[in-house]
């Protein structure tokens, strides 16, 4: 019984950290967020050299052939930067691949999205969180019609993994859907874009798998949002210890008053937990026997639920640390209130998700 | 409790309705049309500057909490546009009519009042916030000058703002709640920067404001050299009651229940979802519970009774209500609750959001709400102040 | 506009206080607690006296001829001082007689009610807060069958108010129930005592109203509920404060540390809008006019399951100033503590409540 | 991460199966017949006292982290009653390995371990609750012995206890912190009084204990004397860790997800409710990270990482999760969570009100939730110490 990271994951994790540092600090996040005409190509190629683009894909197709785990150890590094990268639909694509694709599509796409030449995203919103203003896509002989809404990545992928109404996933190289069908929703958290998707007669190709392979996308990408909430709240707490280090009033710094220190260890006992939840969650996923995902599922489920309750919480608790101050441009706290904020609402609230995970367990009906 | 209303206020009431048709093309759409001249209307009706004296500007009616409501809920019934408001008429003109000199009374209450002057507040400072008496913005006797130099920090209408009034150190010996003054000061003074101060709501809602070498005579003094944190109290008392309007949250409330209603996920309304109304009708409670608290303190200003805790409690207890009732329309939204700005898909302007940011800033700002709870304890409930600690 | 209490309404409630600490101190609490044979008899007597058993009754029939709002002050009072005495039915009774009883009737019942002769007790609970164990109640034929369970004052009761199963009221002479058909339901609160009654063709007069009327019933006892809440809330808040200021621990009064103030300020910031509620709550029932209640049973609602909620953080969070005194039984705080806990319960947890308050309204079906 | 098992473990896995497979009759319905008989047995076999020094009577193995949690699995499998525990065995014998003279742990180690003796603590007093360093309970020289006067308070097995372990204040004129020792007191010493302390639960879980005159010899102190903080802050340590037991408290939960699945109101199942299932699932994940972070602390332990903050949350999560799970349960049953004691609608003999009742006990003693957040804050995240009052 080993429950720990190894230490190759925390080497590789540290480094990240590291390479994000230098690639992509806060007033590279600012320009970013301020210019929505920047593609933040820079960061994304220094983490495809990292090798995060292929970070789950096999090492026969170019990547790093590592687990879940690793990449939610990512997630939360770039949570913890708040890191402007379409790093989701790098997991999530080669996942549907991998499972669903065929070799010849393997071949086609994996290497590419290994050296970080395109990227993907993943459209599977309306099967997961519902389906709001009528979106929803359709699939009829190799041609997708409909919308899907809140795409992360999307305006500029180029693979797009697709989840139609009946559950059933499909692949559309970028090229066939062009910029008009493609358009930014300007969201709360300017450091990742969503798109909406609109399909006309849009040539597809379909993957295996099915309902199955999207609870497969869906346990993955809740656990990649919570690792990224967990990152994104070890960081505020971290920057509200700080501050209450440092910060005085009435001749004492703040950090000694009974009541901002008691804010400090609240938020460090809610999010300390998350973290060893997140770790099961991804091991689950990584272990879980082909077709019998149902713990994978509801450890998902719940690593997103909790970081989702406790990254509010957290967001909330740093902000008020942190005075004033803390509702400025100035120190860009924001940046991480808004990623987590987003995180929250991505993929199903956590009430909607705790509805699936007592359906799991058939709690529910 | 009575909360019937007696024959005098049904013929007040009867009286503004009357004022309100009779203006109705003045306000089409809800803003007036001529701004200035609406506010001068509204003092000479006696529905703006009531209790204010006649000699310095005002209307001056007795005061009459009663009918100042029927005032507040007419307006809205009429969607007209209430009296101008802000710092100037809300802060500085009870100020002056405490402590101000008969001179600062009449230069100034007037044309504050009809809206010719903007005012600003520079009470807080990056050091000073929270522990506002250790205020650092220091004025140098300079002849019959002082010379101010220092820094300003949340003064929200700064950038159109004709004035400011300021708490400046210019005693720098005296103890720290000793050396202060309350001074007045033209923004176009050599010297003033005033830089926007940009918020996590992506807005520019604040500003801050550079102060070198800024040259204000010492006549510009309010309340007495040496006596400016007495002279700010006062004031401040009166920034605190304008937070946590019961009325202004419960509409907000009205407004989620709307959209509750009419939102649908998966084709089904959000107000369908058992969780989401639940946290709806927890809210709801609360928002009620708060109103009734508030027609409490109305009567208990009316009749001068005490009332502690129940005054004491309406800031913590307000900003709080409207931050949540912003998080469950957000999470009722679901992934629509995280769009913001601009879109198809945007819903109410992003205003939920908005709000939300907006709102927690107004739990931090005015007096935290650890702040906000130490009052509770220690004025409320009677409890000992922290012990200062041994070494500084 | 006069959103206050009466200057007699003040009297009257601070004359009830003293009243109450000469006829239920403490200790005389425990020995009701202690022993199920004492009825607490002298209590209710020196209540009665006050005139308490006739609070709502018209005077012409003996009582003070009082409204709900003034029933109310004396509930908060009573809950205050944990006092052991029977006083819903006291209230509830004369309300379902006087809106649903006849002339004979009413000239039968209220003036015996009116001088303590007898108590009585309503049992709606099963149409209130749901059936639990198959209970409820049948009338047929002037006959009723069935179980009736969590009877407050039901032991006792000389008159009994049931409700059946079809939402009408029935009206039984205590007489006609012998101690066969009551049993005490043993509950956390000892200081007063539920039962189950058991109907085998017990004879019963039907009163005029139906479903009208046990709304009415409902939303009375609902704000008598939240006004006792609120007493016993106010009253551990007031003793956390006291032990606060005198309790020393680390060389200073455990009420100077920022932490103990904390809870204290948030206990008083929760406990003080109820007061404002639950009396606009008892002035909307005493000024609905007959058959319009929407609002009186919205306001009702929400008074019940707010004082429900701050009763629950208040009753923790006044134990824990307490330190491990508070969990002793020697302050007795445990006594109000359980008040609440059966508060909160009594005729629908917070939950099942909002939801009426909800359906009231419309929006829920 | 690997959570699969080494042969080397599954073997020992097997063994303690094979152990108690072979002995079911000894322990029929989950309590053992001959109690003294089955804790020599288990010192025996090494499913107790596994780490004792065979000197001391124990079984004398390494430490074994991940055997030790073999044991308490295939313990909990079976329905096999654990080895004894108790204040005796979990804090006075490990103390006494660290810090006892030679004749002590001879003489006490032993027989503690086979349940021969029972012990109870005397460290809190009326007045020195989270404040322990503060306690009055004084030990005056008299010739080669002292003399005990004053009172303890929640020492939870005194009724039936032989033996106490207790901290006195032997040296008056010493700082807080160094004058206090550690002893050893026969209860059946004249001058020792017990009374039982009853609790809101309606139970009397802890005691009393009032001492006058009691004399002891001085070599009962263990570890030297006015070194008693020292030697009883080891001892608490262990004292802290057993509370918030993640396994417990799972099982409480699979208990209540069974209760809201048969019980109903209406005729509709209790977890057909949507707001009651919705916090059923929140405290499930609440209850699963604690889990992991269990399992989490136990690989660092083998490894001897530092894991700082997920070993100090312990606590203050764990009694919380317990608490917050018995209201959950009585909130679902609804009036039926209200009864206690004894009739026959009450539910699971009225175990959630006692655990609703008892729980909150727990998050107040041992250190209260007030305290465990200060020990977070500075301990681990290094924050400033409150400073000490200027004035006592």
């Amino acid at each position: 019984m080993d429950f720990a990271l190894t230490q190759d994951q925390r080497m590789m994790q540290e480094s990240l950290v590291r390479t994000l540092a230098d690639a992509s600090p806060l007033d590279r996040v600012r320009r970013f967020a301020d210019d929505r005409g920047d593609t933040g190509a820079d960061v994304w190629r220094a983490l495809a050299e990292f090798g995060l683009a292929g970070v789950v894909i096999p090492e026969e197709h170019g990547g790093l052939g590592l687990t879940l785990l690793d990449a939610a150890l990512a997630s939360e590094a770039l949570g913890a930067a708040v890191a402007p990268v379409p790093f989701m639909g790098a997991v999530l694509a080669p996942i549907a691949l991998m499972r669903g694709g065929s070799a010849a599509q393997q071949a086609q796409w994996l290497p590419k999205l290994a050296r970080g030449e395109i990227t993907a995203a993943v459209a599977i919103s309306e099967s997961v969180a519902g389906a709001r203003d009528g979106a929803g896509v359709t699939a009829t002989n190799g041609k997708l019609n409909g919308k899907a809404l809140f795409v992360p990545g999307g305006v500029a992928a180029g693979l797009l993994i697709v989840a139609d109404t009946a559950g059933e996933l499909h692949l559309t190289p970028g090229e066939a859907l062009d910029s008009s069908g493609r358009t930014l929703m300007p969201g709360i958290d300017e450091t990742r874009r969503l798109a909406e998707l609109t399909f006309d007669d849009t040539p597809a190709e379909p993957l295996c798998g099915g309902p199955e392979l999207l609870a497969a996308l869906r346990d993955a990408a809740w656990v990649l949002i919570a690792a990224d909430s967990l990152g994104a709240g070890q960081a505020m707490l971290e920057k509200a210890v700080a501050y209450a280090k440092e910060r005085r009033q009435f001749d004492r710094v703040i950090g000694s008053f009974q009541a901002v220190k008691h804010m400090c260890a609240e938020m460090a006992a809610e999010l300390e937990p998350c973290r060893s939840l997140v770790w099961y969650a991804a091991y689950a996923f990584d272990n879980a026997p082909p077709g019998v995902s149902g713990e994978a599922s509801l450890m998902a489920a719940h690593a997103k639920a909790l970081t989702s309750e406790v990254g509010r919480f957290v967001a909330r608790t740093a902000t008020e640390v942190h005075g004033g101050m803390g509702i400025t441009d100035l120190l860009g706290l924001h940046f991480w209130f808004k990623r987590l904020g987003l995180n929250r609402q991505l993929l199903g609230g956590p009430e909607r998700v705790r509805e699936i995970a007592a359906r799991l367990q058939g709690l529910s009906v | 409790m009575d909360l019937t209303e007696t024959p005098e206020m049904a013929a007040f009431r009867a009286e503004v309705r009357g004022f309100l048709a009779a203006r109705r093309d003045d306000f089409a759409g809800g803003a007036a049309k001529d701004v200035l001249g609406w506010q001068r209307a509204l003092i000479a009706a006696g529905y703006a500057a009531r209790t204010i004296p006649k000699a310095y500007g005002g209307y001056g009616a007795e005061p009459d909490i009663l009918k100042s409501r029927i005032i507040a809920e007419e307006f809205i019934a009429a969607g007209a546009p209430r009296g101008m408001s802000g710092q100037g008429i809300s802060m500085l003109v009870p100020t002056l009519l405490e402590v101000g000199s008969e001179e600062q009374k009449i230069r100034w209450i007037g044309p504050t009042l009809r809206g010719e002057i903007i005012w600003c507040q520079g009470y807080s400072e990056p050091g000073a916030g929270s522990d506002l008496a250790n205020l650092q913005t220091k004025a140098v006797e300079d002849g019959d000058d002082f010379l101010i130099s220092g820094s300003k920090i949340w003064t929200s209408t700064a950038h159109a703002a004709q004035m400011m009034f300021c708490l400046v150190r210019t005693e720098p010996r005296a103890a720290k709640h000793e050396g202060i003054s309350y001074v007045i000061i033209p923004m176009d003074t050599p010297g003033i920067e005033v830089r926007p101060l940009k918020t996590m709501t992506g807005g520019s809602e604040f500003n801050e404001v550079f102060f070198t070498d800024v040259r204000v005579p010492q006549s510009a003094v309010v309340g007495g050299r040496g006596r400016g944190w007495f002279v700010a109290n006062t004031t401040l008392k009166h920034e605190r009651g304008m937070l946590g309007d019961p009325n202004a949250t419960e509409a907000r409330l009205n407004a989620l229940i709307e959209l509750m209603k009419t939102e649908t996920v998966d084709g089904e309304a959000l107000i369908a979802n058992p969780i989401f109304r639940d946290r709806l009708m927890q809210l709801q409670g609360r928002i009620l519970a708060m109103k009734f608290n508030g027609l409490r303190l109305i009567t208990a200003q009316l009749t001068q009774e005490p009332v502690g805790i129940a005054a004491l409690i309406v800031k913590l207890q307000g900003c709080e209500l409207n931050h949540q009732l912003a998080a469950l329309a957000i999470d009722a939204l679901g992934e629509l609750g995280i769009l913001y700005s601009d879109g198809p898909h945007l819903r109410a302007q992003g205003r939920w959001q908005w709000n939300y940011m907006f709102d927690l800033g107004l739990i931090i700002g005015g007096g935290t709400a650890q702040i906000q709870k130490n009052i509770i304890s220690e004025r409320g409930l009677g409890m000992p102040r922290e012990p200062k600690p041994a070494v500084a």
